[in-house]
């Protein structure tokens, strides 16, 4: 036989016509393929709409999460998400019975509040694309090290992030221990520059003059977090998580877009002011707010996570505390269980609550002397939310799965009564919503 | 105090606990026991109260980079 | 067939086993009477009786030989159907008896399938050829037999014709069937071999052999030289999509001798082979 | 030989047909065996010799050793038995 000829198709084709069609059809012998997740990319995709009552904040986003291990659970991921935020949000203003006129942060235009609504800036939107990618790989049996680095955009937001953690199981792997520290580095390049802390809201200038009272074009905010966790097995159908968390931020902490309305010491109403002739500014007196330039916070966040043969309850509670006195508790619960073969239903609650911050105010009264800091910010005021949801996700036949999810959201505030002045007991007006997040997910190998 | 607390739960539950053995994870190691899984809407949520809330995280580090807050 | 033949139904219902048992070993009676050289009724007895007469065959006879005449051209004579009666000269009992080159050379002159007119369905040999499916029957009899079985069951269905099986796919439970593959002579280790479907067919000195004192020779025999393959394993065992092709591979390596494995690895089959 | 302690055998026979396997499957669903071995974690492989006598134990599974015990295993084989 001549060495380089082949003869496999040949020796195929006579042993064909010799067992004809009485030649069952069957799969080549082969060695059993072991299945193997090994240079297969994990992909998680969400879109999610957030939006919120009354024509406010509305987002769109885009977000996937790629995972591939390359073998013996060396993983790396990335985490990619786009979104885009339009529409209102509360100044911190208060409402008044008469219409208010308000600068733009740009400085170069006006918007009015109608009367009796809580005024929102409107000229608020932008699009964050957001990066991040994180290495995994255990070591020494029973080690497990990860580090991650993130980085985000925005028209005027820019960050900068590092994590590392270590993981290591004790106990038969019953116990594992989570050291992990974050550190980031943001940049706040405000519309129309850094307002000076208390500077009021000026008139509107030209195109070409910065605005009044300015300090710069851009602030930095460090923030560095620790998380301390423990796993523990408490049973073959039960696990629980415990997390101790500090978080240490420093520098500019202020919202460059937030406002306080200075009112009429007895009233409560908000003081009146006419811009000079020939100029377009604000109706009444505006100041900008003041943060502190730091901020330690501890939480402890415990999760417990119970099977009850095919369905899984989960149940997390949140204690978290601040040297600004916001002390908030979150409670969240989630029972995710079969609906057939091939999907999941997944009820969701949660509930959310929060004391004030000390330098919260719902105004300020004019002529008394300046806090060392104020915001009315009713994200820092006494706030509970509330959430209702559930998701429904599907596997399809080729093992992947896609999801739906449809929750409501809603928030209310309280201004703390030591803060308000005047008649405002009687007629204050929190910038409440109601919320609705849509999400489809589709969750696939490749 | 809260922090002492803590640490003294922590060290009931690690010396309380009847051992599970390895062979007995079946159901710990099925994908819905998990304690990420959930992973991707829990990012989403934490980003979105993040941007809505007083106080954040706790979880992990949940929610930052972001200027939203 | 002169080789212990099982049939493995995996069912835990007896009557499909029972059936399946039922046509395996149908099939298996029928092609043993129809080719075996053995007995004196079967179409291959006929056929080697003709003393140089047309014979006109059957057509599953035909088919055969058209197999037989492929394999021929394929292998540009070295295999070859007709090479049977050098076993005058060679007897594979085991016994130490070395034929004289004399003895081996009178019989050249009735080996060769050149020499044999086959005009389907018409066959003419030369007076004192014979031919016999050695190498092919008993393999082409676990490909029929499997397929006899697929028709009474969906269960999974292995069939084993002494050490040349085929297997309608993996078992119930997704392993592989595992084999057992008898071992080097003298070595007491015997080697599994995994079977997710397909076939696997064994050829080899393992159960026949004879010795002349120093040189073990394989029952493989080059009829063009009429003496038996030098540097051939010990055994060889391939897999493929049917018996009747891995029975080829195993056959056609095992006549390339010491080229065996080069062979098979350039036709890119999956193959074990044993050498001493 | 494997032995597959899951306390469904269901679940392993649906794994089963997933992940084609060449070795023989013993159950233990209550893990007695697994007691016996004093089970460190999963997977555990015990190698045995010739004799019968425990050679090797591997805990857990690396791609990256799979050199390293093939050879451990091979070095096994070629040892006569005495």
């Amino acid at each position: 036989m001549a060495n380089d000829k082949r003869i496999g198709g040949a020796l195929a084709a006579a042993a064909c016509g010799l067992l004809g069609t009485a030649s069952p059809v069957r799969a080549p012998a082969a060695e059993p393929a072991t299945k193997s997740t090994d240079g297969l990319w994990d992909v998680d995709t969400a879109f999610l709409y957030y939006g919120e009552s009354d024509g406010r904040v509305q987002d769109a986003s885009l977000n996937a999460i790629a995972v591939r291990d390359f073998g013996d659970d060396r993983k790396l991921s990335l985490d990619l998400g786009i979104d885009t935020l339009t529409g209102a949000s509360p100044s911190g203003a208060t409402a008044s019975d008469q219409p208010q006129t308000f600068t733009s942060p740009s400085g170069r235009g006006t918007y009015t509040t109608n009367a009796g609504e809580v005024p929102l800036d409107s000229s608020f939107h932008d699009t964050r694309f957001a990066l991040n990618a994180g290495w995994s790989q255990p070591f020494a049996r029973l080690y497990t090290f990860n580090a991650g680095l993130g980085v985000s955009t925005e028209f005027d937001y820019q960050h900068v992030g590092a994590n590392l953690g270590l993981t290591r199981d004790f106990n038969q792997r019953n116990t594992t221990l989570n050291l992990a520290v974050a550190y980031g580095q943001d940049k706040v390049k405000p519309v129309g520059g850094v307002p000076m802390p208390f500077s009021s809201m000026g008139d509107v200038v030209d195109d070409d003059v910065t605005p009044p009272s300015r300090s710069g074009d851009s602030e930095d905010k460090k923030v560095l977090d620790v998380l301390l966790g423990v796993t523990q097995v408490l049973g073959r159908h039960t696990l629980l998580r415990l997390n101790y968390s500090y978080s240490d931020s420093s520098g500019y902490l202020t919202d460059p877009y937030k406002i306080l309305s200075v009112v009429d010491p007895v009233t409560g109403e908000p003081l009146v002011r006419t811009p000079p002739p020939g100029v377009e500014g604000p109706g009444g007196v505006y100041l900008y707010e003041h943060r502190p330039d730091a901020r330690k916070k501890q939480s402890v966040y415990g999760e417990l996570r119970q099977d009850f043969s095919g369905k899984v309850l989960s149940l997390g509670y949140r204690y978290s505390t601040d040297d600004w006195e916001v002390d908030s508790h979150t409670l969240e619960g989630r029972f995710r269980f079969p609906v057939g073969e091939s999907s999941y239903l997944e009820p969701h609650v949660r509930y959310y609550t929060q004391t004030a911050a000390d330098f919260y105010r719902y105004s300020l009264a004019d002529g008394a002397p300046l806090p060392e800091f104020a915001s009315a910010d009713a994200r820092l005021a006494d706030l509970d939310a509330y959430t209702v949801g559930v998701k429904y996700a599907r596997q399809t036949t080729g093992g992947n799965e896609w999801s739906a999810r449809l929750e409501w959201y809603r928030q209310t505030s309280k201004a703390p009564a030591q803060t308000l002045i005047g008649n405002q007991p009687g007629n204050v007006q929190m910038p409440d919503f109601d919320a609705v997040i849509l999400q489809f997910g589709y969750h696939f190998s490749l | 105090m809260k922090k002492t607390l803590f640490l003294a739960l922590a060290c009931t539950t690690l010396a309380g606990c009847t051992t599970v053995k390895p062979w007995e994870r079946e159901v710990l190691a099925r994908d819905d026991m998990q304690l990420d899984a959930n992973a991707l809407d829990t990012a989403l949520d934490d980003h979105i109260y993040f941007s809505k809330e007083g106080t954040s995280g706790g979880r992990g580090f949940g929610g930052g980079g972001c200027g939203c807050n | 067939m002169g080789s212990p033949c099982e049939v493995l139904v995996e069912s835990s219902h007896e009557q499909p086993a029972q059936a399946v048992a039922s046509a395996v070993a149908a099939c298996a009676w029928r092609i043993e009477a129809k080719f075996s050289r053995y007995r004196d009724d079967s179409a291959v007895a006929r056929i080697n009786r003709a003393g140089g007469e047309t014979v006109e065959v059957d057509e599953e006879t035909a088919k055969l030989l058209d197999f037989a005449d492929h394999a021929w051209k394929m292998s540009d004579g070295k295999f070859d159907i007709t090479s049977g009666v050098l076993r005058r000269a060679w007897t594979f009992d085991g016994r130490a008896r070395v034929p004289s080159p004399d003895d081996v050379h009178a019989l050249l002159p009735l080996v060769g399938w050149s020499r044999v007119t086959w005009q389907r369905p018409r066959l003419t040999l030369q007076p004192g050829m014979e031919i016999d499916f050695g190498g092919i029957g008993k393999e082409y009899a676990v490909d029929l037999a499997l397929a006899a079985a697929v028709a009474c069951t969906d269960a999974p269905v292995l069939v084993n014709f002494g050490g040349d099986l085929a297997a309608t796919g993996p078992q119930r439970d997704g392993r592989a069937w595992r084999v057992g593959v008898e071992g080097v002579a003298g070595s007491h280790i015997p080697w599994t071999l995994e079977l997710a479907g397909g076939a696997l067919a064994t050829s080899g000195d393992t159960y026949r052999f004879i010795t002349d004192g120093t040189d073990r020779r394989p029952h493989i025999l080059d009829p063009r030289s009429g003496e038996p393959v030098r540097g051939a394993p010990h055994s060889i065992t391939v897999a493929a999509a049917t018996c009747v092709e891995a029975g080829m591979w195993c056959t056609l390596a095992m006549l390339e001798g010491a080229g065996a494995e080069a062979f098979l690895a350039r036709e890119g089959v999956r193959h074990w082979i044993q050498r001493k | 030989m494997g032995v597959n302690v899951d306390a469904n055998r269901a679940d392993a026979e649906k794994f089963l047909r997933e992940v084609p396997i060449g070795f023989e499957v013993l159950y233990d669903p209550q893990g007695k065996v697994a007691e016996q071995f004093g089970l460190q974690g999963m997977p555990s492989s015990f190698v045995f010799d010739r004799e019968g006598k425990l050679a090797h134990t591997l805990l857990g599974y690396r791609e990256a050793r799979r050199g390293e015990h093939e050879t451990e295993i091979l070095n096994l084989l070629k040892r006569k038995s005495s």
